[in-house]
C-alpha cells in the first residue's frame, strides 16, 4: 500500500497548454500533490518521481498544424525513453482534450505498453460540425479495466462538458474499432440523458466520433486519452444547475480511481 | 507643400525633419494629413509655437500618437460648447463626477490604470476593461476581432490581473441582407459576422480565458459600422498592484516583434515603400495568442516575485505612448534605444519602430538587480525581449537609432496636450404615436418574436466560446442541453474563497432618446447582475458614436453622458473604467449611439446563484415592476418595422429598492430561479424561463392587474419598460418574499406547471397555450 | 459544364505566419534542414461554367467575396479539369 | 542548396470533410454555382538538400513525420524552384 502523501503528479505543459491548473486543483483536492512543470525544463530521469503524468487541455503550439501534433513529435524527440519506461512500469498517463490529441499524435494511443507506435494509429480529426463546441455531455461508463474508472459502473452516466474543434475521433479501419471494443480499450461513449449510446446523434455525440468514442485506454489500462474535461466538473460548484452545488460533480470519480489505484500500489 | 519644410536629415536611418516655423495654417494642416497625424490645426499651432527648431518625424509622429483619441480621448476630456453654458470634460463632469461624489470606499483604483479596479474578497481585486474595435473588425473581422480580444485581456495583464474571464458585445447589420445594396468596401454582415465570432473564440480559447458574457445586435444601420466590444476580468492581489518605477528601472520589451502592422499614415523619410495598398496591409494585424498565453504566465510570475516596479500593454501609439506614459506618471524620463527592439521586417524607419502597434506585446520596468531574473522568466517561456534603455530624472523622452537622436521631447509638454472644444447641440426627440392595432393571435405574435434575430437563442455563438475553462464557471451563459440563457455569469476565482464575480451587461441602442437609451442599458447591467444574484456592483461605460465634430452626434453624446452621471448616483453604482470610441461613420451613414454598460458585482456565496431555468411544478411565480406602453424601440415594433409610441424609461427610486429586496430574498433562499424581462419583454422572459427547465409556466396578467398600464395584452406582454423581474419563489417561503416586497409593485401571477409548457391568460381572460417544443423550435431558429 | 478547380490562398507577403513558423521550428526539432515555411489553404471546387476561363473568374470571385480577405490575402486559381475529362 | 518545396495535405478521398462542405454551403449561400467543395493545407517550405530529388524525399519524410496524419490525410510534393534560379 502506497502512502499517498509520498505520491506526486506531474502535470506538463508547453506554451499554448491552459488547463493545468484546474487539473492541479482537481488533485490536490484528493490529496495528491502535484507539479505543473514545461516540458522543455524536465530534466531527464526526474519523472520517475512521478506515479501520474498528465497531459494536460489548450492549444499546445497553438495547435496549428493539426491538434495535438506539434506537442506529440516534441514529446517523442524529448522523453520518448523515460516515458516508455514510465508506461512500462505501469504508471498512469493521462491525456485530457489537446492531452488526448498529444497521445494519438505521439503514437502512445491506442497502444500496447511502452511500445510507441512510429506514426498515429488514430486520429482527433474536425468535429463534424466543422466548428468548436463548448458543451456539457453525457459520458457512458463502458466497464474498463483502466484504473481510471475504477469507480465506474458500466453503463453509468456522468455529466462532464467538453471545448474543442478537433474531437472527432477516428481509427485506422472498422476493424481497428472492433479491436478495440473486443479488447475493452474504449473507456466512455457518448450517451444520451438515458445512459443509451447517442449511436452519432447530435448534440448528444457532439463531434462525430466513430461508435461514440469519447476516451479510450492502451491495452494495460494505464494510458488514458479523453476529450471531455472531468476537472471541469469535479466540484459541485463547476456543475452547476446540473447537481447539488454543495457536492462534488461527477468528473471526480475519475479522479478518485487515479488515486484509489495509487493506494493501492 | 512648399519646399524646404520637410528635409531628409539622414540617410541611414532614413529620418525627416520637418520645419514648422515657417509653415503657414495650409502647411500645417498638410502635415499633419499628409504624416497621417490626426491633429487639428489648433493642436499643430500649439507645436509650432512651442518648438524653436525643426521637429523630426518620430517627433511629429509621437504628437500624433500621443495626442490621439485613442491615447488621451480629447473629446471626453476636452470643452464642450452647449446652449446652456461650456462643459469641462465630459469625464470629469459627469462619469467621473458621480464616482468621486459616491466615494465608494470599495473603489480600488478607477479611472487611472490600463484597468478599473475594485475591492473583492479581502486582500484581493477584481480588474475589469472593455474595449472596441470597430474598425479593424470591420476591415479584417477575424484578425480584428481576436486582437480586439488580445489588446483587452493585455489591459488586465497591464495592472498585473489574472485574467478569469472574457466577455463579447457584437452589433451588426441583418444576415439576411442583400448583397446587391452594400457600398464599396463595406463587407457582407454575414462573412463579418462568421469571421467576428471566430476571432473572438479563437484567441479567448487559445488563451484559456472563458466567455462567459455578452450580446450579439443586428440592425441595418451596423451593416457600414460593424462594433466590437471586447471586455476583460481579472483578479489579483491587492499588494501586487505594483507601480512605482525608480529612477536608474530599466524599461523592458517583450513579446511579439514589432513589425509594420498598426501603423497608420506614411511616412516621409522612406520613399521606397512597395505600392500594395501598403496603408491597408498595415491596418491587418495578424493575431498570435500563443505568445500572449505565455506573456501571461510571465507576467504572473513576475508578479508573484515581487520582479519588477511597474507595467504597461503596449496599445495605441506602440513603444512612444508606453514608455512616454511610464516615464510621465512618475515624473520621470527615458531614452529609448531603438536598436535593441526586435524587428520583424528589415527596411523599417525609426518612427515606424517608434508608433508599430504590433500586437502582444508588454512594457516593464525592473530594477537593474532584479534583470536576470526576469530574462530567466521570459527565456523559460520562450519570449523574446529586450532592454529599452534606464529611467532617468530628465523629465524627457529620447530615443535613439543608430547613434542619431531622433527624438528628444519634454514630458511635461506631450503630456498637457491643448484642450479641444466641441460643439453640442441639444438633441431631444418626442415620441410619435403608436398606429398599432392589437394582434389577434397573440400566439402567433410571440413564435415570431422569439424566432426574431434579435431575440432568438445566442448557442451558435455561446458554444463557438470555451465558457468553462479554468473551471471556474459557476453560473454559465447557457443552461442544460436545450438550454436557456442566464442573465449574468457568476466566477468563482479564487480556490479558498465562495465569493464571486458576477459579469453582466446592458445595451439598448435602439431607444431613440439618448438620455433614456442610457439610462435603460445602465438599469438593465444592474438588473442582470441582480437577477443571479449579484449585488455591489461597478460598472465601465463604452461609447460608440459617430463623428465628434458634427453639433448633433456632440448633443446626443453630452445627453447620454448626463444620463449616465445622473443614474450612477441614483443606483449608487460607480463607473471605474471605461472607453470611448468616436468617429465611427461609413459611406452608409453614421453608427447609430450605442452605449454598452458592463456590470460587475459579487455574490458571497457563489452555490446561493440563481439561474433562469424554472425549476419545481407548484412554486409560486411573481412578477416584479410596472409594465407601461412603452414599446418605442422594442423587438416587438422592431420587427413589424413600426416606428412610434413612448419608450421606457427608468425609476431609479423604485428600481433600486426592487433589487435590494430581490438581493435579500436570494440570500434568504427564497428565489428558485429568476429572470430580467428585457428585449421582447414578458413574453419573451417567460418563454426563455420554460425553454431552459423541465416544468411550464402557467400566469394570467389579471392576477397582476395592478402592475399593468396598458389595456392591451399585447402591450402588456411586449413592452419592455425598465425595472422588472419574473421570479419564482420556493414553494413554502412565498409569505416571506411577499414581507419582503410590501410597498413595492410585486403580485403573484401564476405558478410553475407539471407540463412543459407557456399557459398565458391575458387581461381580459384571453387564454393563449404553447407547448415547450414549439416555443424551442422558434427561439433555437429551427 | 462541370471543372475542377483549385484556389490557393495565402498571407500576403511581409505579414508574420504564426502557424508557418510553428511548422518550421517543429520540423527543425525534428532533424530536418528547413528554412522559412508559409502555410495556405487549398479549396478544390466543383464549378458549373461555360468555359474554363469562367471558371476560373468565377473562382476569383469567390476568393474576393469569402474565401480570401483581399487585404491581407493573395489568391491563385488554377482550373484543374473538366468533369469527364482528365489531362 | 536550397528548395522551394511545396507539400499539401488534403483529407483521404472519401473522408468526410467538414470544413469543406461549410464552404461550399456558404458559397452557394453567395449565389455561386458550386458542388463539392474540399480542403486542403499547403506548407511552402524552404528546404536544404543536395537535388530536386533529395528535396522532394526529405518534404515525403516530413509530411509523414509531421504534417499529416496517415489515418485521414493524403499528401503530395512538389519541388518549386531552387534558390536563386526561377523557371
Ligand atoms: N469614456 C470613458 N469613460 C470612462 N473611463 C474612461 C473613458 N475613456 C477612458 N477611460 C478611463 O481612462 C483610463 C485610461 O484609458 P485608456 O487610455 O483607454 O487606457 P488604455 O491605454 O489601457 O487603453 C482607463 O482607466 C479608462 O477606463
Ligand atoms: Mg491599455
Amino acid at each position: 500500500m502506497m502512502d499517498l502523501r509520498k505520491a506526486k503528479a506531474c502535470i506538463l505543459r508547453v506554451g499554448g497548454t491552459n488547463c493545468d491548473a484546474e487539473v492541479k486543483a482537481a488533485l490536490e483536492d484528493l490529496g495528491l500533490r502535484s507539479d505543473i512543470l514545461h516540458m522543455d525544463w524536465l530534466e531527464k530521469g526526474k519523472l520517475s518521481e512521478y506515479q501520474l503524468l498528465v497531459f494536460p487541455g489548450g492549444f499546445s503550439y497553438g495547435d496549428y498544424v493539426r491538434a495535438g501534433a506539434v506537442w506529440g513529435k516534441k514529446v517523442l524527440t524529448k522523453m520518448r525513453r523515460d516515458l516508455e519506461r514510465f508506461v512500462e512500469d505501469g504508471r498512469l498517463v493521462m491525456g485530457i482534450c489537446n492531452g488526448f490529441q498529444v497521445l494519438v499524435e505521439a503514437g502512445m494511443l491506442p497502444g500496447d505498453g511502452g511500445q510507441f507506435s512510429p506514426t498515429p494509429r488514430a486520429v482527433l480529426a474536425n468535429n463534424s460540425s466543422a466548428r468548436y463546441e463548448c458543451r456539457w455531455v453525457f459520458l457512458r461508463g463502458e466497464g474498463s479495466h483502466a484504473p481510471f474508472a475504477r469507480r465506474i459502473g458500466k453503463g453509468e452516466v456522468l455529466r462532464v462538458p467538453i471545448g474543442h474543434g478537433e474531437g472527432r475521433f477516428l481509427a485506422e479501419s472498422e476493424e481497428a474499432v472492433h479491436e478495440l471494443i473486443r479488447s475493452n480499450r474504449i473507456v466512455f461513449r457518448y450517451a444520451r440523458p438515458s445512459g443509451e449510446p447517442a449511436e452519432g446523434a447530435y448534440p448528444f455525440n457532439p463531434n462525430g466520433s466513430v461508435h461514440d468514442i469519447a476516451a479510450i485506454c492502451n491495452r494495460e489500462g494505464n494510458v488514458i486519452g479523453m476529450m471531455p474535461h472531468p476537472e471541469r466538473a469535479f466540484f459541485g460548484w463547476q456543475a452547476f444547475g446540473y447537481g447539488d452545488p454543495h457536492r462534488y460533480g461527477d468528473g471526480r470519480k475519475i479522479f478518485e480511481g487515479i488515486v484509489d489505484h495509487i493506494r493501492s500500489l | 507643400m512648399r519646399e524646404g519644410l520637410i528635409r531628409r536629415v539622414s540617410e541611414d536611418p532614413p529620418v525627416a525633419a520637418i520645419d514648422l516655423r515657417e509653415a503657414e495654417d495650409t502647411d500645417l494642416l498638410e502635415i499633419s494629413n499628409g504624416m497621417g497625424l490626426a491633429l487639428s490645426l489648433y493642436e499643430m499651432r500649439v507645436i509650432k509655437e512651442e518648438f524653436s527648431r525643426p521637429l523630426t518625424d518620430v517627433e511629429l509622429q509621437t504628437f500624433g500618437q500621443t495626442w490621439s483619441e485613442h491615447c488621451i480621448h480629447k473629446t471626453f476630456r476636452g470643452l464642450v460648447e452647449t446652449d446652456s453654458g461650456t462643459v469641462d470634460s465630459l469625464l470629469k463632469s459627469y462619469i467621473a463626477k458621480a464616482t468621486r461624489e459616491l466615494a465608494r470606499p470599495w473603489c480600488y483604483s478607477v479611472f487611472e490604470d490600463n484597468a478599473g479596479l475594485v475591492d473583492f474578497d479581502n486582500g484581493h481585486v477584481i480588474a475589469a476593461k472593455v474595449e472596441t474595435h470597430n474598425h479593424p473588425s470591420a476591415i479584417e473581422p477575424f484578425g480584428g476581432a481576436a486582437t480586439g480580444v488580445g489588446g483587452v485581456i493585455r489591459d488586465i495583464l497591464g495592472v498585473w490581473g489574472e485574467p478569469i474571464a472574457v466577455s463579447d458585445v457584437l452589433c451588426f447589420g441583418p444576415l439576411d441582407t442583400g448583397y446587391s445594396g452594400l457600398a464599396p468596401g463595406i463587407k457582407h454582415p454575414r462573412y463579418i459576422y462568421k469571421g467576428v465570432v471566430a476571432g473572438v473564440g479563437s484567441y479567448g480559447n487559445n488563451m484559456g480565458i472563458p466567455n462567459v458574457n455578452g450580446a450579439v445586435l443586428f440592425d441595418s444601420n451596423y451593416i457600414g459600422n460593424v462594433v466590437v466590444y471586447c471586455g476583460c476580468f481579472g483578479i489579483l492581489p491587492k499588494d501586487r498592484y505594483v507601480r512605482q518605477t525608480k529612477e536608474g528601472d530599466l524599461a523592458v520589451l517583450v513579446g511579439g516583434r514589432t513589425g509594420r502592422d498598426g501603423i497608420h499614415g506614411v511616412t516621409f523619410a522612406s520613399t521606397d515603400l512597395p505600392e500594395d495598398s501598403e496603408g491597408l496591409r498595415s491596418a491587418v494585424q495578424i493575431p498570435n495568442p500563443l505568445v500572449e498565453e505565455r506573456l501571461r504566465r510571465a507576467v504572473i510570475r513576475i508578479r508573484d516575485e515581487c520582479l519588477a516596479s511597474g507595467i504597461t500593454d503596449l496599445g495605441g501609439g506602440g513603444i512612444s505612448c508606453a514608455t512616454g506614459e511610464m516615464a510621465s506618471r512618475s515624473g520621470l524620463g527615458l531614452t529609448v534605444e531603438l536598436d535593441a527592439v526586435e524587428l520583424k521586417e528589415t527596411g523599417m524607419a525609426p518612427w515606424e519602430i517608434w508608433v508599430s502597434e504590433s500586437q502582444e506585446r508588454m512594457l516593464f520596468s525592473v530594477p537593474a538587480k532584479n534583470l536576470e531574473r526576469v530574462a530567466r522568466i521570459f527565456e523559460g517561456e520562450e519570449l523574446e525581449w529586450c532592454a529599452l534603455g534606464k529611467f532617468n530624472p530628465t523629465k524627457r523622452l529620447r530615443a535613439t537609432y543608430k547613434g542619431v537622436t531622433v527624438c528628444d521631447l519634454g514630458l511635461d509638454f506631450l503630456y498637457s496636450p491643448p484642450k479641444l472644444k466641441r460643439k453640442a447641440k441639444r438633441v431631444e426627440p418626442s415620441p410619435l404615436p403608436l398606429y398599432l392595432k392589437e394582434p389577434e393571435d397573440l400566439s402567433s405574435e410571440l413564435l415570431a418574436l422569439l424566432a426574431d434575430p434579435n431575440v432568438r437563442s445566442r448557442e451558435g455563438v455561446v458554444r463557438a466560446y470555451d465558457h468553462e475553462v479554468r473551471g471556474a464557471t459557476v453560473v454559465k451563459p447557457i443552461q442544460g442541453q436545450s438550454g436557456s440563457h442566464n442573465d449574468a455569469a457568476v466566477i468563482k476565482p479564487l480556490k479558498d474563497s465562495w465569493m464571486g464575480a458576477v459579469i453582466s451587461c446592458g445595451i439598448n441602442p435602439f431607444y431613440p432618446d439618448p438620455y433614456w437609451m442610457a439610462a435603460c442599458s445602465l438599469e438593465e447591467a444592474l438588473r442582470n447582475n441582480t437577477a443571479v444574484g449579484g449585488r455591489r456592483v461597478a460598472i465601465l461605460d463604452n461609447f460608440v458614436w459617430g463623428n465628434p465634430e458634427k453639433e448633433d452626434r456632440m448633443g446626443s453624446l453630452l445627453r447620454a453622458c448626463e444620463a449616465c452621471y445622473d443614474f450612477a448616483k441614483a443606483f449608487g453604482t460607480p463607473f471605474i473604467s471605461g472607453k470611448d470610441s468616436l468617429y465611427n461613420e461609413s459611406p452608409m451613414g453614421p453608427v447609430r449611439p450605442t452605449l454598452l454598460i458592463t456590470g460587475v458585482g459579487i455574490i458571497p456565496d457563489v452555490r446561493k446563484a440563481v439561474t433562469s431555468d424554472l425549476k419545481a411544478a407548484g412554486d409560486p411565480v411573481y412578477q416584479i415592476g410596472i409594465t407601461k406602453e412603452e414599446v418605442c424601440g422594442s423587438a416587438y415594433l422592431r420587427s413589424k418595422g413600426i416606428e412610434g409610441g413612448d419608450w421606457p424609461r427608468v425609476e431609479a427610486s423604485v428600481s433600486r429598492k426592487i433589487m435590494e429586496t430581490l438581493t435579500a430574498t436570494i440570500d434568504a433562499g427564497f428565489v428558485a430561479a429568476c429572470h430580467d424581462l428585457s428585449e421582447g419583454g414578458l413574453g419573451v422572459a417567460a418563454s426563455e424561463m420554460v425553454i431552459g427547465a423541465r416544468p411550464g409556466l402557467g400566469m394570467s396578467l389579471d392576477l397582476g392587474r395592478g402592475l399593468f398600464l396598458t389595456g392591451r395584452d399585447d402591450l402588456a406582454i411586449f413592452s419592455e419598460s425598465a425595472g422588472r423581474f419574473l421570479v419564482e419563489v420556493r414553494a413554502g417561503h412565498a409569505g416571506e418574499f411577499e414581507e419582503a416586497f410590501r410597498g413595492l409593485p410585486v403580485s403573484c401571477v401564476g405558478e410553475v406547471l407539471k407540463e412543459g409548457a407557456l399557459r398565458l391568460s391575458g387581461l381580459k381572460g384571453k387564454e393563449l397555450t404553447i407547448e415547450r417544443a414549439d416555443l424551442t423550435r422558434a427561439w433555437r431558429g429551427e | 459544364m462541370r471543372f475542377l478547380v483549385k484556389a490557393e490562398v495565402s498571407l500576403k507577403r511581409g505579414h508574420f505566419d504564426p502557424e508557418g513558423d510553428v511548422a518550421a521550428k517543429s520540423l527543425k526539432d525534428l532533424g530536418f534542414g528547413v528554412g522559412t515555411v508559409r502555410v495556405s489553404k487549398g479549396y478544390t471546387m466543383e464549378i458549373d461554367a461555360r468555359d474554363a476561363s469562367e471558371a476560373k473568374a468565377l473562382a476569383e470571385e469567390m476568393c474576393r467575396r469569402l474565401l480570401a480577405n483581399p487585404i491581407k490575402d493573395d489568391f491563385r486559381v488554377e482550373v484543374l479539369f473538366i468533369e469527364g475529362r482528365t489531362d
